[in-house]
């Protein structure tokens, strides 16, 4: 009869996994069709291709796509450290502390998503030609703008995470001698690991996606992959993007992968 | 070496200028180009707009209504004779429409782009994009973009109004929208569907239309009998621009007769340099001689800016559901 | 001037929203005494160590660690180590990285680290479990952890809050004998809230008993077991009897003849709080004699054992006495578990010394 | 006691007093940092929302003509109205798919955990177009999905699932997933998983388990989640550009538009900060539902 | 045939990785006892009542409840409620929410909810506290939410791990009584673990004995304070003194001339385990009575007191013998705090009754 019952008993499971594996069809759904069409051999896009080709592969493999694809990374690595000090020092604040204007701070630290990125790439434009600060344009200019526009998603994803933070550990911590930063290092940042890789997670892909506020503050030799792609998209869409984003899309996971290996990443962010 | 930056064309057309017109202009003169593919030319215009005129390039390609309103906002600067010399030989009537900021090197217009295999005979009429036949089949280019202030013109004209009285046009938009498999914004968004089959219809630039049909996808393009209107594209000097008198040397290097005739083949466009001679295979399709731009419509430019703002309203308001 | 007393509290209140915690608290503490608060649940005992420890602001009144007001000093400049009712260990780090947590603020080098982190875990019979993590142990193993944790740091004032509470009385022996060598090598000032009330007696230099946020009286063990200042202290600590006094005669050798509610008349001895009109007497029932009925003289009074309850090493009798009321006799279980029964006469001797004379507030 | 006036009489009680505000240090610097890059340049623009736009020229005369058409005009009234609806679907599927990946995620023992909680990423990661030319591709009229339910013999004519506010929410909602999944499963991540077998041990099955425990202990995910979804959905260009065509338009298209090729920077500015006021509204009013559920947004 | 007891274990044992936290538990509980484990920290008392309420699957064995064996059925279907070690209220409902919990999973309607919590609070004195979160409650008040909210739902099965460990003496007395009278009342079989062990003696029906994830000893209280199967038995509940044994004459009637390591000649009774060739002789400090040495005839033995230690209602002696042995013998503390004082020359009787002869296992 148990057994009966364990059969019983791994049904809901089973059936919520299937749900599970349900989403992650719908996630990759769009994607399996550009990996097909990324190895049409056809000059424009065909679904599905009538002939198998690596070309386009090959194709992306040069300076051209690269040189824009290390900037990306560069950007995104660096803005996303950014935006992770800035915005997890916002949600400390709104979350451990009750003060006059707390609300009006939390809003302004969640608006730049509340703003199409165009906006803030042409206000951002125009407002380092007043300042006189357009020799900002290129990677600095970028840097400030994809912080800026990333700080809201690390504020939001630890405020997350704090809310759930026991503050007896964190007394316990200060009681046997640790100083603030000392119970920030040790015990509150292990304990929001997850919301923290979550926020830089979002701001490194945001950024490194990232085309509107791009577009206005890039420099003459200095673009970005995603400006590369859509000055490629001025004719269209043509498969070597396909396989450009297939591409990055595998870059992100080996690094993944590879942290796994090394580091035992996802138990090092969730646990057991 | 002086230095010279261009913003222009991007994708696989950045091969093309490199190779017909910036590499000969490096070569014969001490000159290194930086060359910046980014941006439309309406984000070109935004970014001047927001910089006051001082975008970061020396010369940039847009289109006549961005040279005319950047001209009026005092952001470009005017390419007089002096200037640019060459100038001289371009078509007055074209001149005049892309007004004193900008200089012609090259001219399109809206062509009927159909699919080969699907449309047969081929269109003669802009009228079979109303035709309920290919319900569904047709894709309209969005306000955003001129090609649907062009369509617009073209409605009016075949019901009996012009640029100026454009209510016959106005009537009959809702029907095209209800023709309409899609109604997209960007040029470049528009082509997928013809690459699908999806589509079959779209009015489209000959430059364009000629590069798909180059690189392989079943479809033609035409002039049908109604005519069409032409698109005046321009190079242009932001006022705060590092290297003027370069250039304006580069300017009138590009509209050349050697480089006029080199860039209208290689970019499948027209030319509105009046001394130009094209192999017929390509002046057939493309407008390069007075008489082909007789038949053109050439828009008033500064009408359509003054316009476009109320246009894009109502024209929404029939669009969006 | 006296010694500096190494933790000093001076009128200190909390109050959570409209709860009084703790209302107007003063005591000293001096330099490796061992102090207890003992009271019953929500009194504020925890409230007072986490103002000690810097968890919680005073809303009034001043703290004091070795003579200096540490008011708004942060937890980490106090040098104090607590042992947390709800454990508070840290989830994500071993047992051993747990225990070494304090030595590593303080810096201690490699080898001494491992040495005394050893030690701790040797000392609350954990060696063994370094590797685990909290999650992986039982709950009176997790509570050594803390234990552990906190003592080896080695810090000038150990708050213990029922450090012991889920241990089984043998280990909560040998934790209490390293607490008290503790003490004794290295002078730690301990401040300490348990519910064990042997505990407290035994271990305790000096005892505070709580009620409703207030100190109800501060003495040592044998202050508040035997001369109880209060019916609620008497009540608290141990069993006490409470005669109800209807009739009393004060004498000036501090006794006092009394007559119960019950009609009973008995010699008292006059407590330290016996003023007012509602007086009582308090005997605890091992210090009444119970004896077979034959044996009575005049010092006895008579009664009948209504329930016999039987507590291991001892048992409890309830004896109705003659003029109605119940009292409570402990007696040693002896050799027999259970000397009397239900039902049977006896005879009880409530000696004046141990006859408390107290008001009933 | 005499604790009090001990206290008055010693002169050594120096209490020591607070000195900084504890948040100050926090909430300078991301402050500081945001007037500059973000608030001083946007309200520069708009600035301009304020100013008439006749004639394809801005005109230096005050006005609030441009708030009055986009709060007034019936059509301008609508796509709030739809950039609204859109987002709040946008933001409901996307917290409601996520939570099981998130919960499945969170305690899941497979070892295969490593490469799940990678592949989340992966929408994001696949590039706006090319993931929505995907889109495109399986659910136009021709496409996968309905060429496979019509070879199925579920459908006579094909489905309309492009150029309409459906593909938008589709589209939207598959790329937003991601956030979606990694938010909840902070929350998740938090909560003490004993809880749920203390009410399975109080008579809850799994469902009422998951209703009266899991959900509102995981409420600051939930909400984080639906706020992130709902902001980017309200701010997203290039998928309700693409997937809904021109035939649907939402506030961002609107000001992408007029921004860049109609030109009216007027009233791009305006509708810019109605959407600003929007958005964050709806953090303010998910804060408020969120404290009165103790869990602060 | 018995009756089919209500909660019975056959052979159950659980494994943590390479840990064994109960090993090969056998035992049946009847419907309406009271059943207490007792055993050191970590031998595996949680892990038991886990698997009876479902939340850990035993790696081995079957649980049955009322007759019906319950291996993989889900906790929500076996109508046990139990009291957490760690309380596990929730923390995002009231106290009175966290108390209505189970009766509206129950679906008892609206004016029997409201009496039935209010009843509960009532009976863990928290009415008033109704509306306050748990992070706002003291410890032991929290302790007494969970309680409530176990008892609030009558279940079949009560399982409290060590439901009054932070609360004190009061109010643990007051909460004993309600959980007999819930037992009485409505027949509520109740498995309770506590480290109190006169808690224990007093509150249960039957004992078992636990150690290292087995049953060491499994009977009433008597049987177990009075006679402990094995050492561990003895020394784990109350205190024991061991006496270890050199010569043995074992006679029919259950008892043996014994001669001790330090040379002292006794009689003893013999115990069950009593087999092997390490014997030694148990008796409890309080069976062991202690006479001036003028008293002494031949059934004495004659000692120094070395220590004397306050217990509060007990004196503690520790007595070394004539042999050398130290043995330890309880008092009441009586009129005087303390009769004898370190020095003393005293006489103990050790009768043969109280001491047990045990294998040294
Ligand atoms: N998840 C786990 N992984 C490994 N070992 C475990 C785990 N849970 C419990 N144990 C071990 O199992 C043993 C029994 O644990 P259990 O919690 O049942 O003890 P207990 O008798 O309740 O102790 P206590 O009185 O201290 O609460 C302990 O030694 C403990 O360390
Ligand atoms: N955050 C809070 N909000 C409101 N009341 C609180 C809060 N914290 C504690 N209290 C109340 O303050 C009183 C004292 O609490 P405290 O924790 O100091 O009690 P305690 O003496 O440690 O009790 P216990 O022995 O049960 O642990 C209690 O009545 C408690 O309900
Ligand atoms: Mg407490
Ligand atoms: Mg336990």
């Amino acid at each position: 009869m148990p057994v009966q019952r364990m059969i019983k008993r791994a049904l809901p499971r089973a059936a919520f996994t299937l749900v599970v594996m349900a989403i992650y069809a719908f996630m990759f759904l769009p994607i399996a069709v550009v990996l097909v069409t990324s190895v049409g051999a056809s000059r424009y896009l065909e679904f599905p291709p009538r002939a198998l080709s690596l070309r386009w592969y090959q194709a992306v493999l040069v300076k051209d796509w690269i040189e824009p694809a290390r900037v990306s990374f560069n950007l995104a690595l660096v803005s996303a450290a950014i935006a992770t000090l800035l915005g997890s020092a916002g949600a400390f604040a709104i979350v451990r502390h009750r003060f006059l204007g707390r609300d009006a701070i939390a809003a302004l630290l969640h608006s730049p998503l509340a703003i199409p990125s165009i906006v803030a790439g042409v206000a951002i434009l125009q407002f380092f030609t007043v300042v006189g600060a357009k020799w900002l344009l290129g990677f600095p200019a970028l840097l400030l703008a994809h912080a800026m526009e990333t700080i809201p998603f690390v504020t939001r994803t630890v405020s997350v995470s704090l809310l759930g933070v026991d503050r007896t550990l964190e007394q316990a911590a200060m009681n046997l001698g640790a100083r603030r930063w000392q119970t920030l290092r040790h015990v509150t940042l292990p304990l929001i690991k997850p919301g923290l890789f979550a926020g830089a997670a979002f701001a490194f892909v945001i950024s490194f996606n990232n085309v509107n506020l791009s577009l206005f503050l890039v420099r003459p030799g200095v673009i970005t992959l995603p400006i590369r792609i859509m000055n490629f998209l001025e004719f269209g869409v043509a498969p070597v993007l396909a396989a450009v984003n297939i591409l990055s899309l595998a870059a992100v996971l080996v690094v993944v992968a590879v942290a796994e290996r090394v580091g035992g990443f996802t138990k090092f962010l969730y646990g057991q | 070496v002086r230095e010279l930056v261009v913003n222009a064309y991007g994708g696989e057309y950045e091969e093309i200028i490199k190779a017909t017109i910036l590499r000969p202009f490096e070569q014969t003169r001490n000159v290194r180009i930086v060359y910046d593919p980014t941006g439309s030319a309406s984000a070109d215009f935004a970014k001047i707009r927001a910089t006051r005129g001082d975008p970061g390039w020396d010369v940039v390609v847009m289109t006549a209504p961005e040279s005319l309103i950047g001209c009026q906002l005092a952001l470009l600067e005017r390419l007089s004779e002096d200037r640019v010399p060459n100038q001289k030989f371009i078509y007055h009537e074209v001149r005049n429409g892309a007004g004193p900021c900008g200089a012609v090197q090259e001219l399109q217009y809206m062509s009927l782009m159909y699919n080969t295999r699907n449309v047969t005979p081929p269109p003669t009429s802009w009228r079979i994009l109303w035709d309920a036949k290919y319900k569904g089949r047709i894709i309209v280019p969005d306000i955003g973009n001129i090609l649907a202030v062009y369509l617009l013109f073209m409605a009016a004209y075949m019901n009996g109004g012009d640029q100026h009285n454009l209510e016959p046009g106005w009537a009959q938009i809702a029907a095209l929208r209800d023709n309409a498999l899609a109604v997209i914004e960007s040029s470049a968004d528009m082509v997928p569907y013809f690459e699908r089959g999806q589509a079959w219809l779209l009015p489209y630039w000959d430059g364009r239309a000629h590069y798909y049909k180059n690189r392989g996808l079943p479809v033609d393009f035409l002039i049908p009998k109604e005519g069409t209107v032409g698109l005046v594209n321009t190079l242009n000097v932001p006022v705060g621009a590092k290297n003027k008198e370069l250039a304006y040397e580069f300017i009138n290097f590009w509209l050349s007769k050697e480089m006029q005739e080199k860039w209208a083949q290689a970019y499948t466009v027209g030319t509105a340099r009046v001394d130009t001679v094209l192999p017929p295979e390509h002046s057939q399709r493309h407008v390069t001689s007075i008489r082909q731009l007789k038949t053109l419509k050439i828009p008033d430019f500064l009408y359509i800016g003054q316009k476009r703002s109320e246009w894009a309203e109502r024209w929404k308001k029939i669009m969006v559901r | 001037m006296a010694t500096i007393p190494d933790v000093e509290l001076r009128g200190v209140t909390k109050r959570f929203g409209s709860v009084e915690a703790v209302r107007d608290v003063s005591l000293q503490i001096s330099r490796g005494e061992f102090f207890t608060l003992l009271g019953p649940s929500g009194c504020g005992k925890s409230t007072t160590l986490n103002m000690i420890a810097g968890f919680v602001d005073p809303t009034d009144g001043l703290v004091f660690l070795r003579g200096e007001c540490v008011n708004y000093r942060p937890p980490f400049e106090r040098n104090t180590a607590m042992v947390f009712q709800n454990y508070a260990l840290f989830p994500h780090m071993t047992v051993w990285d747990n225990v070494a947590f304090g030595l590593r603020m303080r810096r201690v080098s490699a080898g001494e680290l491992r040495r005394r982190v050893d030690e701790a875990l040797e000392k609350v019979r954990l060696a063994g479990f370094e590797s685990r993590f909290p999650r992986q142990l039982s709950g009176g193993q997790q509570q050594r952890v803390a234990l552990a944790r906190a003592i080896v740091t080695r810090p000038a004032v150990l708050l213990l809050d029922e450090p012991l509470s889920n241990l089984d009385l043998k280990l909560r022996e040998a934790m209490r004998l390293e607490l008290k060598a503790l003490q004794r090598e290295l002078g730690v000032t301990t401040l300490y809230v348990t519910h064990d009330q042997s505990e407290a007696l035994v271990m305790s230099d000096r005892i505070a008993v709580m009620n409703h946020g207030r100190i109800e009286q501060l003495g040592t063990a044998v202050d508040i077991y035997e001369r109880p200042a209060t019916p609620f202290v008497a009540s608290f600590i141990g069993t006490t009897n409470f005669l109800r006094v209807r009739a009393v005669e004060m004498w000036t050798d501090g006794r006092a003849s009394v007559v119960t509610a019950g009609g009973l008349a008995l010699e008292a001895t006059v407590g330290s709080s016996a003023e007012g009109d509602r007086l009582m007497v308090a005997i605890r029932p091992e210090k009444i004699q119970l004896l077979s009925p034959a044996l009575t003289d005049e010092g006895f009074h008579r009664g009948v054992v209504v329930h016999a309850i039987y507590l291991g090493s001892m048992v409890r009798y309830i004896v109705a006495l003659d003029g109605g009321e119940e009292i409570a006799v402990d007696q040693v279980s002896g050799d027999n578990a259970v000397t009397w029964t239900k039902g049977n006469q006896v005879a009880v001797r409530l000696s004046p010394q141990h006859c408390l004379l107290m008001s009933d507030r | 006691m005499t604790g009090t006036h001990d206290a008055l009489a010693m002169p050594a009680a120096v209490v020591p007093r607070r000195s900084v505000p504890g948040y100050l240090p926090l909430v300078l610097p991301p402050v500081a940092y945001l007037v500059i890059i973000f608030v001083i340049p946007l309200a520069l623009l708009a600035v301009l929302s304020l100013l008439r736009h006749e004639a394809g020229l801005i005109v230096n005369q005050l006005t609030l003509e441009n708030y009055a058409k986009l709060l007034g005009d019936t059509y301008y009234v609508r796509v709030i109205y739809r950039t609204l609806g859109t987002s709040l679907a946008v933001a409901f599927f996307v917290t409601f798919l996520s939570y099981p990946v998130a919960y499945f995620l969170t305690r899941t023992r497979t070892t295969w955990k490593p490469v799940l909680v990678a592949l989340v990423l992966a929408p994001e990661l696949s590039g706006v177009v090319l993931r929505t030319y995907g889109w495109l591709v399986i659910l136009e009229p021709e496409g996968l999905l309905n060429t496979v339910l019509q070879r199925l013999g579920l459908l006579d004519a094909p489905l309309k699932l492009v150029h309409n506010y459906a593909a938008v929410t589709i589209g939207l909602t598959h790329v937003l997933l991601t956030f979606g999944v990694f938010t909840v499963m902070a929350s998740l991540q938090a909560m003490d998983p004993t809880l749920e077998l203390a009410a399975q041990n109080l008579g809850a099955n799994r469902v009422q388990t998951f209703l009266r425990i899991t959900l509102p202990l995981t409420l600051p995910g939930i909400l984080g989640s639906f706020f992130l979804a709902f902001a980017l959905a309200a701010g997203a260009y290039a998928t309700p550009a693409i997937l809904g065509g021109k035939t649907v338009e939402v506030m961002s298209t609107l000001i992408y538009t007029q921004l860049l090729y109609i030109l009216n920077w007027p009233l791009a500015s305006a509708a810019a900060v109605i959407l600003l006021v929007i958005v964050l509204t709806t953090l303010m009013l998910l804060g408020r539902f969120g404290a009165r559920r103790g869990a602060v947004l």
